[in-house]
């Protein structure tokens, strides 16, 4: 077994079994448990990023023991995979980092590092993963780990968001485990196809609810806006950098890579992308609560994301992944700072904020660049995954679902200015909190120049979202 | 069709059906003693004498006896509610032998496709202690473990709940 | 219907039929627990009964007697932990009334 | 070896009882290393290689007396029996009661192994009223009237299986002119379009949905695992009715009758069961008795599995290990969290959640093993329940039973509500005023919590283990 | 030509924007530094001027590539856009002096001058809109380091400017399809197809939204009021009027062939019409030097889109040539504003009044940009205009007219501007003021001194720069020297003449030059309509945002009857069916009795039937 195989095994255990460690390490000392954490994700990050070559080379790297029954223990690194894992290894790293400065005041520590690591490392799992129901353990790993994150803070409206959010989740993951199982049945395992075959419509459209429950897009979206009530860094894990992209990475790895869907379904993806985008984003424009505008704008860009993917061209799919990142940076980059807003002002309807940019300068700052990419502004990430996704739309001849999302944007920058002008211009309300501390910061300046630096230096990135995209399409380079 | 037969049959609902009507309390109990004083003799026109002779003792004599004490511990109470529940009680039972009736007209009248095994040929184990002792331990097992059971309900249940009280 | 044995299995069998449904009306219809445990025993009684003619039916009489004995041993068990019970409920409720044991429902 | 099973405690209750009360001292010891012994009986009896699912395609003529079903029986019988006492001896403190309780689980431990043991359909109904009536003694053994009350109830139902099961047994008697399970298989088909031996085949197999307290035959049940004391309940619903209606059930399909003839009945029944034991467990205050509801759901399930054995085929083999994966499951699983409610009740003193509230942060190794417990019984991975539940579903999906597929997937998500409403109401949550001085449970019952909380995962982690020497014998039929 | 002199434009002024970025207080350095940026820029770009090149190079994959092409059009724009910036830096060398934002604002100014040399030089419409919305950003800083609360001004050109280039890229996109290549000098697309045109219409809208057309113009007048005034010299006034207009022609020439037949055309000269008219009438009644400005920054452009809409050589050169006249007068007006701003402390006319004593320089560059703005002859201005109503009266007499109407209110207002600020009675309170610095007076000086020369001599810039943009479709006219109809020019001067005599009267019967077209601004049909206007009712930006709002309502509701269905209904139908349940179970064992023999019976007969 070649040492590439063996590291996939790692990047996925490691963070895995050592979360488990972290709640002893924490009876010792919460320094190190800290430090334990840190180095679990970048474990996962430096990992990911050693397969990068390979797949850039086009190599696919493999690991697999059988278990019967179809069901088998197979991982499998792709350039999709690879991508997709360094993305969301990388923004969870920095994340984490900024929970050692959020979360230092709150009880449940270890419960707290427990559950973030665990959902990265099943994250990495559900990325690499090569079987579906493997891919299923993992996915609802980040269930049972949202679940309990949300409901954080133990208050009784929290503890029914974290409810709300596992039971629709769950809800669509059943289905989709129905899928899965019609899937297993019709090819007599469960591995994925190498080629990739067809797939009848039922199963399809019940994959598709899983899909979309976890991604929350229409209609299993309002779980996202209520999970706001979790902590900040928690918000940005699961709405920005990883779980919702969950659902995307799945319809990617299935719908694209692995299966044929029927004709029309990815019309109908696209249309329900296009609702959702809609939907949400005018629901960003008359909310009130931070997060939830936040969190509104999440479900509205994943239903960009899904135009990319569904549009199924190589621009789409490269443009869906490039979206992915450039998202992933700046909603993380927002959510920690409306973590730091929340912390220093002790609340979250933006009508009583105002005039912050006085006395936090830095993160106003910040807010704004990673809302300009969140809006598509160049230099920044969201430039690029946007224009390549509506590019990818309009050729692939989808020009008045186009037209949709091009309302859709419209409404982006709207509701970011509207809540940027909120929160941080006008006069000030008599709220005025300090500016976070320099963990915090820090943490939000690096999520900041990594979206600008997502723009700059978009050739990079760009490689491997190309080569992921080609291999999804079976281009040979 | 043998008359006795009959007779024994008709008795024995007739019995079970006084019995489960019966005003008083300690009259049913009479009457399912009866109840099963009748089976006894049917179990003799069926060739069982020993499992009669079972039935008569214990059926007859010890559970009769257990649901007196019963009723004797708590009689005052069943005195008292006796007048009022007379009528309730004759408004729930009348419709019995009304449906026994019927039934006996259903059953008779149509005939169920029911089939009976040939004759097995001759019992392999005919000695009652044999199949008793040797064939069945299991079941003497259980039987005293059964009793031990009861023996702890009343301990349980009847001891501790009076000793509790005092 | 050809088994010589048919008469006396059906009119026995019919008589167990008759005397289960006494039973089951009255556990089901009557408020009184004694009664209640009365109409247990009725049915009980069925059952022996067709233990018993079974075994006479199949010519197993000795087996069938071995069963009913069995049967009689539980009998009595079965009863004395329902009066001990009942019992039980009589004290700490002062009551023999079904009605007055719905306190789990829901 | 399998006949100390039975001897055993019967020797025990004797010895325990010799006049002077010698050995009284010992009752809870006693009962405990039976327990275990039974578990290292199940585990290493070396009669057959344990991961021997291949027999249960031989079950129908049951060439070994102790198939890996009976063994997986006997094993839940040792764990729960081991989890009741330590209960039993952190619950209960006063000696002559505790002696008492002993006695009559060395009863109810014979009759269950009895069940599990027996070849002979009478047999089996006498061992089944010894663990009933065991079992009446039990739940009313705290003398409380709600205790006596489900007592009474049960007694009532079980008396009224008893009845149907006896009709049963007696009609198949007359066909094959004995009890014993080959004699009566071979009567049956050998008279298959007999009127009475279908007859018998319906009462025989309703009087043990009763016993195992499915739905409509459910009405006993919760209120007999609410009125039943804290380690009482944990033995009802760990294995209790398990044995006594379920295995027996399974007894009944693979021994006796042939699955195929009843599937469809058990089809019914188990989804029936699944979703009204699911919604009724929804709305209760009472968390035994919302176990109880469960517990009629997953029941639902493992009866599921059953009917799409009766299938027949390589789905139908699947479905038969999967429903005897989620019995153990839910054995294990269903007893932690009885085992939880226990804990909370030496806590709080009552099992009512209204009373209760974040809880998680006083008594953690409760609230995490419950939390896990909870999550195994909605399926969730990578917990044992999810596989059982996968397995099943697969088995479904295989054998064309694709709406009752979709009802079990479905159902789960029920499942889940109404386990989060547990966690929420009793864990998940800021604590309450009054229950700041709430500590963690005494130290038997948080040892048993956390080894089954770790036997729910280790089944579910290690599950290519499990399923390597456990389902795979099945590989060739998928 | 080399790689580095094509990026030089670009990275120059970026790498000096970067540099004076981090320079906070009030050192001198960052003007220096600005300065010597564009300086090296309009030296680069008049090294550039001549010369013909690309650059390619490898950028996101899928033909997203980075391409760059100096030609005669870029060039030309380039050395406009970076004498402007030049310029204005001059000015600005003291007029920021004592503001500590100066760091910012040079810093944007820079990157601003950068993207615009970017978006300029891109030969693909990837690469023209990554520097196009780029300028988003510095637009946005560079209001918003204006005065409190010019944050919000921001934020609103923000949002107009933002949207109008997703309308930009939107098109992009159907045309990268249409044509089946981003890079724009490969592109002829025909405007004949509902496909090609959608794409036109949008591209167009970015464009003209840069430009400050109207219905995109309604942050400019606020920006007018909150921003630094260079600001309004440098963006709105030249490099994105340089930009919009550059990019409306190379979308109406190049990438579409915008003909006079198609449907397209009288749409452009309809926005431009409107455009002229409306911002003209608003700009008759401002009583702010800035604002009233402001305003002809919109009504100017009015002229170049129905120019360059008539899809005629005369239009098209006229729209050119009116934008690169109009950058410098309307630069030089807003230079004139600032340094009266910066003198007299005030752009308020009211408390203006009698300067051309005081800042005769200021006074004198003044008059020649309105003069130019005016269409005075010989003026700039005036033949750029002749250019265009001749263009307009080809097509139609109603553009025409209204072309017309737009110069007798634009020297209406212009008189009303001169008469209120620098004649009529002198406020005490300026006394002491003085003439501007000569640092701030050599831009303006050198901007008037251009739009004479433009004017006096227009075959240069003509014939060199101008008309070459055009090619082959010139067809061998040349527009240069005095106007061909000298009908038109009388008719021209009638107006003026007009506008001169209406001020005359109105000052005469007002009293005073501010209130000299108060008979226009409260005649009885236009008050009304001017108060709504003054409360905003016709911003196109709030009556977007009421449609915003709108949808966002529709949205909303969408969204909780969603969470409707699992708040309520989902847990309502499952307690419901609990309820249901819990109440059939009522404790009462007879009753599960007759369950379980219900059950039984069923069970019974199923196994029998």
């Amino acid at each position: 077994m070649r040492s590439q195989n063996l590291l996939l095994l790692v990047i996925v255990l490691a963070p895995v079994l050592g979360s488990l460690l972290l709640p002893l390490t924490g009876a010792v000392s919460a320094r190190l448990r800290n430090a334990l954490a840190i180095l679990l994700v970048l474990a996962a990050v430096v990992g990911s990023a050693l397969l990068v070559p390979d797949a850039m080379a086009g190599r696919t790297q493999t690991f697999r023991a059988d278990f019967g029954l179809g069901i088998n223990f197979a991982l499998k690194a792709d350039a999709l995979a690879v991508f997709m894992a360094l993305a969301s290894s990388l923004i969870s790293a920095i994340i984490l980092i900024y929970s050692t400065g959020y979360i230092a005041h709150y009880a449940n520590q270890n419960e707290y590092y427990l559950m973030v690591v665990l959902f990265l490392g099943a994250m990495m799992g559900l990325v690499y993963s090569a079987n579906l129901i493997l891919l299923y353990v993992f996915w609802e790993i980040t269930a049972i780990c949202s679940w309990r994150l949300i409901g954080f803070f133990r208050e009784p409206m929290q503890v029914l968001r974290a409810d709300k959010a596992f039971l629709v989740t769950v809800f669509g993951a059943l289905a989709m485990l129905l899928g899965f199982v019609m899937l297993g049945s019709q090819q007599g395992s469960f591995d994925m196809p190498s080629a990739p075959i067809s797939v009848a419509l039922p199963a399809a459209i019940l994959i598709l609810l899983g899909i979309l429950s976890k991604s929350a897009t229409l209609p299993f979206h309002t779980w996202l806006p209520d999970a706001g009530v979790a902590p900040s860094p928690v918000t940005a894990l699961l709405h920005a950098a990883v779980l919702v992209k969950i659902g995307v990475y799945v319809y990617a790895r299935l719908f694209v890579v692995s299966y044929i869907p029927p004709e029309g379904f990815a019309t109908l993806v696209m249309a329900v992308a296009a609702t959702s985008a809609l939907v949400s984003a005018g629901a960003a424009l008359l909310e009130h609560d931070m997060k939830r505008i936040i969190a509104y704008s999440t479900i509205s860009q994943i239903g960009f994301i899904f135009l990319g993917l569904a549009a199924g061209n190589e621009l789409g799919l490269a443009g869906a992944l490039i979206y992915i990142l450039a998202h992933g940076f700046a909603k993380g980059g927002l959510f920690l700072c409306a973590g730091i807003i929340e912390h220093g002002t002790h609340t979250k309807d933006i009508r009583q904020m105002g005039g912050l940019l006085k006395t936090m300068p830095v993160t106003a700052i910040v807010f704004l660049f990673c809302a300009f990419s969140v809006m598509g502004v160049p230099p920044l990430g969201g430039f690029f995954g946007k224009y390549m996704v509506i590019s990818a739309a309009i050729n692939s001849g989808h020009l008045v679902l186009g037209l949709v999302f091009l309302l859709g944007a419209f409404l982006t920058v709207l509701y970011l200015l509207r809540l940027f002008n909120m929160v941080f211009l006008g006069e000030s309300r008599g709220l005025a909190g300090p500016e976070g501390t320099p963990v915090m910061v820090g943490s939000v300046v690096v999520l900041a120049a990594l979206a600008l630096a997502s723009g700059l230096a978009i050739y990079w990135p760009a490689l491997l979202a190309n080569q992921a995209a080609s291999q999804m399409l079976g281009i040979a380079r | 069709m043998n008359a006795l037969d009959v007779v024994l049959v008709a008795a024995l609902v007739v019995s079970a059906t006084m019995t489960v009507m019966t005003a008083r309390l300690l009259r049913a109990v009479i009457g399912l003693a009866i109840t099963s004083a009748i089976l006894t003799m049917i179990m003799f026109r069926l060739a069982a004498p020993i499992a009669g002779v079972f039935e008569l003792s214990v059926c007859a004599g010890l559970i009769p006896a257990i649901f007196i004490s019963a009723i004797g511990l708590t009689r005052r109470l069943a005195a008292e509610e006796l007048p009022a529940r007379q009528q309730e009680r004759l408004r729930r039972f009348w419709p019995l032998p009304v449906l026994l009736v019927l039934a006996i007209i259903v059953l008779t009248q149509w005939p169920l496709p029911i089939g009976l095994p040939d004759s097995q040929g001759p019992e392999p184990v005919t000695d009652l202690s044999t199949l008793l002792w040797n064939a069945r331990p299991a079941d003497l097992l259980a039987q005293v473990a059964l009793l031990l059971g009861g023996a702890f309900a009343v301990v349980m249940l009847v001891k501790n709940v009076g000793r509790e009280h005092e | 219907m050809n088994n010589p044995n048919w008469p006396i299995f059906a009119i026995f069998g019919l008589g167990v039929v008759l005397t289960l449904g006494v039973g089951f009306y009255c556990v089901m219809v009557t408020r009184n627990l004694i009664r209640a445990l009365i109409g247990l025993e009725v049915l009980t009684k069925a059952v022996t009964l067709l233990l018993v003619l079974c075994g006479y039916v199949a010519g197993r009489m000795a087996l069938a007697q071995t069963l009913a004995i069995t049967l009689i041993v539980v009998e009595v068990a079965v009863m004395v932990v329902a009066v001990s019970l009942f019992l039980g409920i009589f004290r700490r409720t002062g009551s023999i009334r079904s009605t007055d044991i719905q306190n789990l429902k829901g | 070896m399998r006949s100390l099973l039975i001897l055993l405690p019967l020797a025990g209750l004797i010895l325990l009882n010799l006049p002077g009360g010698l050995l009284a001292g010992l009752a809870l010891p006693a009962v405990a290393a039976l327990a275990i012994f039974e578990i290292v009986l199940a585990v290493y009896l070396p009669t057959a290689a344990f991961p021997a699912l291949e027999q249960v395609q031989q079950l129908l003529h049951l060439s070994t007396p102790l198939d890996s079903l009976a063994r997986v029986l006997l094993l839940s019988i040792g764990i729960v029996m081991l989890a009741s006492l330590l209960v039993l001896h952190a619950t209960v403190k006063a000696q002559r009661r505790r002696f008492n309780v002993a006695n009559v689980l060395l009863i109810s431990l014979m009759g269950m192994n009895g069940v599990v043991l027996v070849h002979d359909l009478f047999s089996l109904y006498v061992f089944l009223e010894v663990t009933s009536v065991a079992s009446f003694v039990l739940i009313a053994s705290s003398g409380e009237d709600t205790g006596l009350e489900g007592a009474f109830k049960y007694l009532v139902l079980s008396a009224v299986a008893t009845v149907l099961m006896l009709s049963g047994v007696a009609m198949m008697f007359l066909f094959a002119g004995s009890t014993d399970f080959s004699a009566v298989a071979a009567a049956l088909q050998n008279n298959s379009g007999q009127l009475l031996l279908k007859i018998a085949i319906g009462t025989f197999g309703c009087g043990l949905l009763i016993k195992g307290g499915l739905v409509p035959f459910h009405g006993w049940l919760p209120d007999a695992y609410q009125s039943a004391p804290a380690a009482i309940s944990v033995l009802l619903a760990g294995v209790v009715t398990k044995v006594s209606g379920i295995y027996a059930l399974f007894r009944l399909g693979i021994s006796v009758v042939g699955l195929q003839t009843f599937s469809p009945v058990l089809l019914a029944v188990g989804a029936l069961s699944m979703v009204v034991g699911a919604l009724l467990a929804l709305r209760q205050n009472s968390l035994k008795r919302l176990l109880a509801y469960s517990s009629v759901s997953q029941v639902g399930y493992i009866v599921l599995g059953l009917g799409c054995a009766g299938m027949g085929g390589p789905a139908g083999k699947l479905g038969l290990a999967a429903a005897i994966f989620h019995l153990f499951n839910h054995t294990i699983f269903k007893t932690l969290l009885f085992v939880n409610s226990a804990a909370l009740e030496q806590r709080t003193g009552t099992s009512d959640m209204s009373v209760m509230g974040g809880l998680g942060s006083r008594m953690p190794i409760t609230s995490t093993s419950s939390a896990i417990a909870a999550l195994s019984i909605a399926g969730i991975p990578p917990l044992s329940g999810f596989w059982s539940k996968l397995l099943l579903i697969i088995a479904l999906w295989q054998a064309g039973l694709y709406a009752y597929a979709s009802l079990a997937v479905f159902v789960s998500v029920l499942t889940l509500a109404y386990m989060l409403t547990v966690q929420r109401r009793v864990f998940f949550g800021k604590c309450r005023e009054d229950l700041l001085s709430a500590r963690e449970a005494s130290g038997g019952i948080v040892l048993v919590e956390a080894a089954l909380a770790l036997v729910i995962i280790g089944v579910g982690v290690l599950m290519p283990y499990v399923m390597n020497s456990f389902l795979l014998p099945l590989k060739g039929g998928f | 030509m080399s790689a580095i002199m094509m990026w030089a434009p670009i990275l120059i002024p970026l790498a000096g924007g970067l540099l004076v970025l981090p320079m906070r207080g009030k050192s001198g350095l960052r003007e220096i530094v600005a300065l010597l940026a564009t300086l090296a820029n309009l030296v680069v770009a008049i090294a550039n001027f001549n010369s013909v090149g690309t650059w390619t190079g490898q950028w996101v994959g899928h033909g997203l590539d980075i391409v760059l092409l100096n030609y005669q059009f870029s060039a030309f724009i380039l050395a406009a856009a970076a004498s402007f910036a030049l310029l204005v830096c001059l000015f600005c060398f003291r007029f920021m002096r004592e503001k500590t934002s100066a760091n910012q604002f040079f810093a944007y100014m820079l990157i601003s001058l950068a993207m615009v040399d970017g978006a300029v030089l891109a030969d693909h419409l990837v690469t023209l809109l990554f520097f196009w919305e780029g300028l988003l950003i510095t637009l946005m800083g560079m209001i918003a380091i204006g005065r409190p609360g010019a944050f919000k001004t921001a934020v609103k050109a923000f949002v107009i400017v933002g949207i109008s280039d997703l309308c930009l890229m939107f098109g992009m996109a159907m045309a990268g399809l249409a044509s089946g290549t981003l890079v724009m000098s490969k592109m002829h697309l025909p405007v004949t197809d509902a496909f090609n045109a959608l794409a036109f219409v949008l591209m167009m809208i970015g464009a003209i939204a840069k430009a400050g057309s109207m219905p995109f113009h309604s942050w400019i007048p606020d920006a007018a009021v909150d921003a630094p005034l260079p600001f309004m010299a440098i963006l709105p006034a030249s490099l994105e009027k340089l930009a919009g207009i550059y990019l409306l022609s190379r979308i109406s020439l190049d990438l579409f062939q915008l003909t006079p037949e198609s449907w397209l055309s009288p749409l452009l000269m309809i926005i431009g019409a409107v455009t002229i008219l409306l911002a003209v009438m608003m700009a008759l009644i401002q009583k702010d030097y800035k604002k009233l400005l402001s305003y002809h920054a919109i009504s100017q452009v009015g002229y170049m889109v129905l120019g360059i809409g008539t899809a005629l050589p005369v239009g098209i050169i006229g729209g050119i040539f009116h934008m690169i006249n109009h950058a410098m007068y309307k630069s030089c007006l807003f230079l004139t504003g600032g340094a009266v701003e910066k003198q007299a402390g005030t752009t308020d006319l009211a408390k203006l009044g009698g300067l051309a004593r005081k800042m005769p320089i200021t006074f004198a560059c003044f008059f020649v940009a309105a003069c130019s703005i005016s269409g005075v002859p010989p003026f700039n201005g005036f033949f750029s205009k002749e250019l265009l109503y001749d263009a307009a009266l080809d097509r139609h007499f109603i553009f025409y007219i209204a072309a017309l109407g737009g110069s007798f209110l634009t020297a209406a207002s212009f008189l009303k501007l001169g008469h209120a600020a620098y004649f009529g009675k002198r406020s005490s309170e300026h006394d002491n003021v003085r003439e501007a610095p000569i640092t701030m007076l050599l831009p303006m000086l050198v901007i008037a001194a251009a739009c004479i020369f433009f004017g006096v001599h227009n075959s240069w810039p003509l014939r060199n720069l101008i008309q070459p943009v055009l090619g082959a479709r010139l067809e061998g006219h040349d527009f240069a020297g005095w106007p061909h109809s000298m009908r038109l020019v009388w008719l021209t001067v009638a107006v003026l003449a007009g506008a001169i005599m209406n001020h005359i009267a109105g000052a005469t019967v007002y009293g005073s030059g501010i209130n000299a077209v108060d008979h226009i601004h409260y005649a009885p049909l236009l008050k009304p309509i001017y108060e709504q206007a003054e409360r905003r009712a016709f911003d196109p930006y709030e009556i977007m945002l009421d449609v915003a709002a709108f949808i966002a309502r529709g949205a909303w509701s969408v969204d909780r009857a969603i969470d409707w269905v699992y708040n309520r209904l989902a847990v309502g139908a499952a307690m419901l069916g609990s309820t249901f349940l819990k109440l059939l179970h009522t404790g009462d064992y007879a009753l599960y009795v007759a369950w379980a023999l219900a059950g039984a019976a069923i069970v019974v007969w199923y196994m029998v039937s």
